[in-house]
């Protein structure tokens, strides 16, 4: 083991804890602007990992839709709505507690399970590049019906939101 | 790849999940539980993705399924962002606890 | 094509029904003329059937059997006997007649055509497969699609207590059926091979207390809907309430329903209890028939008199059953097939006063002989088919069955001829009431029967007439059906 | 060359009449619509008569195709010639035509013209089917269907209300007998195995009756039930009142189906099943009695009836119990005889009643009076007819109620004798007291102005008077009693040589009658008043009919009727009512059921209500309506869950 493989374990690993603790931020703070900025960290750090990985693609994907996306979908939602998002309201309801004790088992009866379980590591693929264009096959092979699926469930969403949202369909 | 185990990143992925889980429950705002809700899903994508590389299956089989979930993901935030705008508009608040037909 | 045949005559008019789905709701012509098409077609799908079933066989001809759920041995099985065959022609006529009934009827009354022939489509499909299918279960199924649309029907197009009548209906119904449910049950579980197969629980022999029971059980299903006193009192409100064309299909066909289930049911699959029952079913038919006919003569409703005649004429069917004879088993089938013809085009007259005058207040009218000749003239016709006079088809099936009856206890037989006494009494009555006597002025501009009405009545009159004459013709095909089920169920 | 097949033809003739007349009548045919039902019946005759005079020559025909199956049996239709039924269609397809023509002229002018001849031909259809039907299934279709016409004739001026009320009266009058004859024949049926007529003939008589030595007792019952239908067809005593009121019917259809055709019927009936009495001879008394009552008591009634069409119904209901009578003795001979020659007399005598009632425009005898003058032909014919009733030789009606009395006399009944003698001078009286009063004396009502009816009509009375006086001889003695010996060839009964004494009694009751009427109405006509005042209560009794209306009336119908709305509101109230859990019922029942209801059902009810109520409020604490509520509660019962399923507790 080298001195950059150690760096490269030492680097994700700070990667990940980062991203939890930018996660951590999406959950609790108060402003919902500032929330909606930690998701993005926490997105671009997801996207990182997946570079550690070899998911270079996804990790574009990632960066493209979901930062590109779906967060300025959320944040331009966030300011139609913003005089709301004030500092001096509540932002949390009054199940707090339970909640946190709740993901706490969660958290603490999974990790075991997690921990426990012998995962089968394949060694042939564990080093296997996916290219892009292996990933286009699989989309428009094995998986078309499934992509076609999603196609028209992405049509109708979008049908739907405009529809939904469409100003005077609500008086 | 080979330099994490696969648990450890199992790990992270439930931290994220019970994070996205725990602002689902007590974020008022429905906006603010939209967005823990993509932390569950980033959560989900990131399993796939690391099962991937290390299952016997196809390599690219993780990564097509986090396509479709980075795709539902969108779809989400798209008409659950619309709704937030209609409720919005028609009962002049975005909080969770404030919309209570439902109760008794 | 023809292979499947019982099939497409089941399931055309849910085709038509699903086509109707399709067609935008302003297009009331293409509506009407789609639904009139499939009932039309429906019925050449049955005279197509004429020449491939063979009369002088007994036993399930044409038959159609598909696994559908093996887990519990349920069937898709369909068949045609000497039994089911006059029961669909009946209705492919009488649903023939109401769809060219409705055409007037329905535009009258406020419109929503297109649910309402989606739902009359919907009818025939429960109807014609409650009459063809072998395997219990599927039959309960359509026994229940049938009411379903009923409801509807009635509760929807009805009169002014039509809420009331269709719940009425329904919760009768569904309270018959599900003794029903239960005995089909009991049976499935009794039987040595789990099945819900006909022919092959027509040979399994069953303790006779069970018989009993699961007879009792199967006698409240079908009691209701003949239906037998005292489970009769939906009958008249619904009838009533419902409109004229449904009316039709609720005395032509839907009451032959409960009959047929003891034809087809009750009686191969438990022959001791149905002679340990006939004492009970003897009496119960004569209570109907002279209960019914009485309460028919104090009537001043004339939808409810041809109700209440209705009783007591499914009366005569449930005499011939219990007479447990050839000569009652023909008789009752024959009047089953009658009572349809006969009293669907009485109620269609009904719908033709009322559609004109909007009141069926007897003593409101009067004199109409004078006005309205043809209209009279047929009326007279069903009247005197309905109150049994030789030569028109209702003397046939009445002496039939009488004569059964008469083998089995002449004391019952003497007290159901007081019963054709009162079948007389009360249409002449109306009659009376209707046609003769002073014209009220009110009632001067009627106009008389249109071409269209005309056409509803008279193949109903065909029928009428033709059986009565030559009753072979129909009584051809069911006699080698009914003597082999006669053999079957003797102890 | 007519053969024996060519007999279905003979309904069938006026079978297309009826439907010529009832489908293009109104429209096309109009006036000539009476002459189609002529052309159809003379057609008939033609048919008819040749294959008759070959039966009279002593042959006899039979056909039949299979109707229907019974049970192991079948059922064949088709048609017996034999001496009775030829008389019969003789009679028959005569009387018939010559009414119908004669209607031609009566009814013309009236808007439903066309209709009236088209139910007349449905009546002969019907009529000439009874009479060759070879089994009591067709018997009684044809039977029926004739009930039916004399239903819609009678009715045929339904606007008044009389009119109606008169149709359902017979029609519903008749069916009770007619259920009766029904359960005879389903009795017979289940007696003997078969409805045919030879076939019954050959079981009954002969070598196999000792084998149906158990069964009479049955057979009794079935001779009753059957004899039910002729009670109510023939009108006795005590089905008669619907003939009566039949009157309102037009006068040719009273002639032709309520004296000459129809209600002989129910006489032809017992004829057709004589063999089945015989077997049983216990019946035949009944059979006596019943005719015997009501030829005495209809006589009894007409002497003081006012209307001319309800005195000369009467007076059929009185000749038709007088052949009742004679069937019942066994002479089926005699009643036969007496049922062709009453025939023609006493259709002669309607048809005259109707050109009278044609000519005045009145039936109430008290308004008529010297009317001979006015229209003679009419008269002339009406006394010839009424001489022939009354009985005065050598007309028709002499020979055959001779034969009658002969019967009676000879067979030792001779309270039956006596009774009927009396019916005869009374028949007599009351015949001459209608023709004095409408032919003779003055004028009494100026409004009436009389004229002779036309030749269309009078010259079916001339032919009809020519059988009323001729018709007597073949059965006289001066032919040996031909018409009997003809009849006998099919059954045997007994057969009684001509007495001076029973002739002489009854030329002497027929004298007598004639002229105790001459003398209280051609004379002084207070003197009837003053009669009718002596004898009161007797007067009361027969002007009001023996009551027979009030009594139905009261002890039948209006029981029926109120049967029918007690069962209604048994209907409605209870059965509906419990189904309903509606306190509609009648009092007490629905006094109970309140009770249960508010201290036992409705406590149930209520205590199930509380107590969901009071879970409710329990439970409703969880459906605090917020999301994440819902969210959070399925969260930690998932966690629950899996801690269960992976028992890592």
């Amino acid at each position: 083991m080298d001195f950059l493989q150690l760096a490269v374990k030492t680097g994700i690993y700070a990667l990940m804890a980062g991203t939890l603790v930018f996660a951590l931020g999406v959950v609790t703070l108060k402003n919902l602007f500032h929330a909606a900025l930690s998701l993005a960290a926490v997105l671009i750090g997801t996207a990182a990992l997946y570079l550690a990985f070899h998911a270079e693609f996804m990790a574009a994907v990632q960066i493209l839709l979901y930062v590109g996306a779906v967060i300025t979908v959320i944040i331009f939602a966030v300011m139609l709505t913003e005089h709301i998002a004030e500092r001096s309201i509540l932002q949390h309801n009054k199940q707090s507690l339970p909640a946190l004790l709740g993901v706490l088992a969660l958290l603490v009866l999974i990790g075991k399970v997690l921990l426990k379980t012998p995962w089968p590591v394949n060694p042939s693929t564990l080093d296997a590049r996916v290219s892009v264009s292996d990933l286009g096959v699989a989309l428009m092979g094995t998986y078309v019906f499934p992509f076609e699926v999603i196609s028209i469930l992405l049509i109708g969403a979008l049908i739907g939101a405009v529809v939904i949202a469409r100003k005077g369909s609500h008086p | 790849m080979n330099l994490i185990p696969l648990s450890h990143i199992l790990i992270f992925s439930l931290a994220l999940f019970g994070i996205g889980i725990y602002g689902v429950l007590t974020r008022r705002n429905i906006i603010g539980i939209l967005i823990s809700i993509e932390l569950i899903l980033n959560a989900a994508n990131i399993n796939l993705i690391a099962f991937s590389q290390t299952t016997s299956l196809s390599p690219e089989t993780g990564q097509v399924f986090a396509l479709f979930v980075i795709a539902i993901a969108a779809i989400t935030a798209a008409v659950g962002l619309a709704i937030v705008l209609a409720l919005y508009r028609a009962r002049k608040t975005v909080f969770a606890d404030e919309v209570h037909l439902l109760k008794w | 094509m023809s292979s499947h045949l019982l099939s497409w005559i089941v399931f055309t008019p849910l085709l038509g029904a699903f086509i109707l789905l399709c067609v935008p709701k302003r297009a009331a012509h293409l509506i009407r003329w789609i639904a009139l098409g499939t009932t039309a077609l429906t019925a050449v799908l049955v005279c197509l059937a004429f020449p491939v079933f063979r009369a002088s066989e007994p036993g399930f001809q044409l038959v159609e059997r598909v696994m559908w759920i093996p887990q519990f041995g349920v069937q898709y099985l369909l068949g045609v006997d000497g039994i089911s065959f006059p029961m669909i022609v009946l209705t492919a006529l009488i649903s023939l007649m109401a769809c060219l009934g409705s055409l007037t009827h329905i535009r009258v009354k406020g419109g929503r055509e297109k649910e309402y022939y989606f739902l009359f489509l919907l009818l025939e499909t429960g109807m014609m497969g409650t009459f063809l299918a072998l395997d219990l279960f599927l039959f309960y199924i359509f026994w229940e699609v049938v009411l379903v649309p009923m409801y509807f029907l009635i509760g929807i197009w009805g009169g002014p207590r039509k809420e009331y009548a269709a719940i009425k209906f329904f919760l009768y119904t569904l309270a018959g059926s599900l003794f029903m449910l239960l005995g089909i049950l009991a049976v499935y579980f009794a039987a040595p091979t789990h099945t819900f197969d006909m022919t092959v629980l027509a040979n399994v022999k069953f303790g006779l207390l069970f018989q009993k029971i699961v007879f009792l059980a199967f006698f409240l299903g079908f009691a209701i809907k003949v239906p037998i006193f005292p489970f009769h009192t939906w009958l008249p409100d619904a009838h009533v309430e419902a409109p004229t064309p449904i009316s039709v299909i609720l005395a032509g066909v839907l009451l032959k329903m409960g009959t047929y289930g003891f034809l087809r049911f009750s009686y191969p699959l438990f022959p001791e209890a149905a002679h340990w029952f006939q004492p009970a079913m003897g009496i119960l038919a004569v209570i109907g028939i002279i209960y019914g006919g009485f309460i028919a003569l104090a009537q001043t409703d004339f939808k409810k008199m041809v109700a209440y005649s209705s009783v007591s004429h499914m009366g005569f069917v449930l005499l011939g059953l219990a007479a447990l004879n050839a000569d009652g088993f023909r008789g009752a089938l024959l009047q089953m097939f009658n009572h349809g013809t006969i009293t669907g085009g009485l109620f269609l007259l009904v719908g033709v006063l009322y559609d004109r005058a909007h009141t069926r207040e007897l003593n409101a009218f009067g004199g109409l002989g004078a006005t309205m000749p043809v209209y009279a003239g047929i009326l007279t016709f069903f009247s005197l088919a309905s109150l049994g006079l030789p030569g028109l088809s209702g003397f046939v099936s009445e002496f039939l069955t009488l004569l059964g009856s008469y083998q089995y206890s002449k004391l019952i037989t003497g007290l159901a001829a007081i019963g054709i006494l009162l079948a007389a009494a009360y249409l002449l009555y109306m009659i009376h009431r209707v046609l003769l006597g002073n014209l009220n002025p009110k009632w001067a501009k009627l106009p008389d029967i249109t071409a269209l009405e005309l056409s509803t009545l008279v193949p109903l009159m065909i029928f009428i007439l033709g059986i009565g004459l030559y009753p072979k013709i129909i009584l051809n095909y069911m006699i080698p059906t009914l003597d082999a089920l006669l053999i079957a169920i003797k102890i | 060359m007519v053969t024996a097949d060519w007999i279905y033809l003979v309904p069938l003739f006026p079978l297309m009449a009826f439907v010529a007349n009832l489908l293009w009548g109104a429209r096309f045919l109009k006036n000539k619509a009476a002459w189609v039902s002529i052309a159809a019946s003379v057609a008939a005759c033609a048919v008819a008569l040749p294959i008759c005079v070959k039966v009279f020559g002593g042959a006899r025909f039979s056909n039949e195709f299979v109707w229907l199956t019974i049970g192991s049996g079948t059922l064949r239709f088709g048609y017996l010639v034999d001496p009775l039924s030829a008389s019969l269609l003789s009679m028959v397809t005569i009387v018939g035509t010559l009414i119908q023509i004669y209607a031609a002229g009566y009814m013309a002018g009236d808007p439903r013209f066309s209709r009236f001849f088209a139910y007349v031909s449905l009546f002969m259809f019907a009529m000439l089917t009874l009479t060759i039907a070879n089994n009591f299934i067709l018997f009684f279709m044809a039977w029926e269907i004739m009930g039916l016409c004399s239903y819609l004739l009678i009715g045929f001026y339904f606007e008044k209300t009389s009119a109606a009320k008169a149709g359902f009266k017979a029609f519903l009058t008749t069916r009770v007998g007619d259920v009766g004859f029904l359960i005879g024949m389903l009795t017979l049926f289940v007696t003997l195995g078969t409805l045919d007529f030879s076939e019954i003939n050959s079981l009954l008589t002969g070598t196999s009756q000792a084998r149906l030595g158990m069964n009479t007792g049955l057979l009794a019952m079935s001779a009753l039930c059957i004899f039910c239908g002729t009670i109510g067809k023939s009108a006795q005593f005590p089905l008669h009142v619907w003939l009566p009121d039949a009157m309102e019917g037009p006068t040719p259809v009273s002639a032709l189906i309520h004296a000459a055709t129809m209600v002989a019927a129910g006489v032809f009936l017992i004829a057709r099943s004589f063999v089945i009495f015989m077997a049983v001879p216990g019946t035949m008394p009944v059979v006596t009695t019943i005719g015997c009552v009501t030829a005495f008591m209809a006589a009894f009634i007409a002497l003081t009836q006012t209307d001319i069409k309800r005195i000369l119904a009467y007076s059929t209901i009185s000749q038709l119990g007088y052949m009742v009578t004679a069937l019942g003795m066994q002479g089926l001979g005699a009643g036969t005889f007496h049922l062709i020659t009453h025939a023609f007399f006493k259709a002669l005598l309607f048809l005259a009643a109707g050109s009278v009632i044609h000519g005045t425009h009145v039936q109430d005898i008290r308004q008529m009076g010297g009317l001979f003058k006015k229209m003679p032909h009419t008269a002339l014919t009406f006394i010839i007819a009424s001489l022939a009733l009354a009985g005065v030789p050598p007309l028709s009606g002499f020979w055959s109620k001779d034969e009658i009395l002969l019967t009676a006399f000879a067979s030792g009944h001779s309270l039956v004798f006596w009774t009927l003698l009396l019916t005869a001078f009374m028949t007599a009286f009351y015949m001459f007291r209608l023709v004095f009063m409408t032919f003779f004396g003055k004028a009494r009502d100026p409004k009436v102005h009389a004229h002779e009816s036309p030749a269309l009509m009078t010259l079916p009375l001339w032919a009809l008077a020519v059988g009323a006086i001729l018709l007597g001889i073949p059965g006289s003695p001066m032919t040996h009693h031909w018409f009997q010996r003809f009849l006998a060839h099919a059954i045997h009964h007994p057969e009684y040589h001509p007495s001076t004494f029973v002739m002489t009694c009854s030329v002497v009751a027929a004298i007598s009658g004639i002229a105790l009427a001459g003398i209280i109405y051609l004379k002084n006509i207070h003197r009837a008043e003053a009669i009718a005042k002596t004898f009161r209560p007797l007067y009361q009794l027969s002007f009001n009919k023996f009551y027979f209306d009030e009594i139905y009336s009261r002890y039948i119908i209006r029981p029926f009727n109120a049967v029918g709305a007690i069962f209604f509101k048994f209907d409605v109230s209870i059965i509906d009512g419990a189904v309903n859990g509606a306190g509609t019922g009648s009092l007490w029942i629905g006094a109970v059921k309140n009770w249960i209801d508010q201290h036992i059902v409705d406590g149930l009810v209520n205590f199930m209500g509380t107590f969901t109520r009071l879970l409710n409020s329990i439970v409703k604490r969880l459906q605090t309506g917020f999301v994440q509520n819902y969210l959070l509660i399925a969260f930690l019962s998932f966690l629950v869950f899996i801690i269960w399923e992976l028992k890592l507790i």
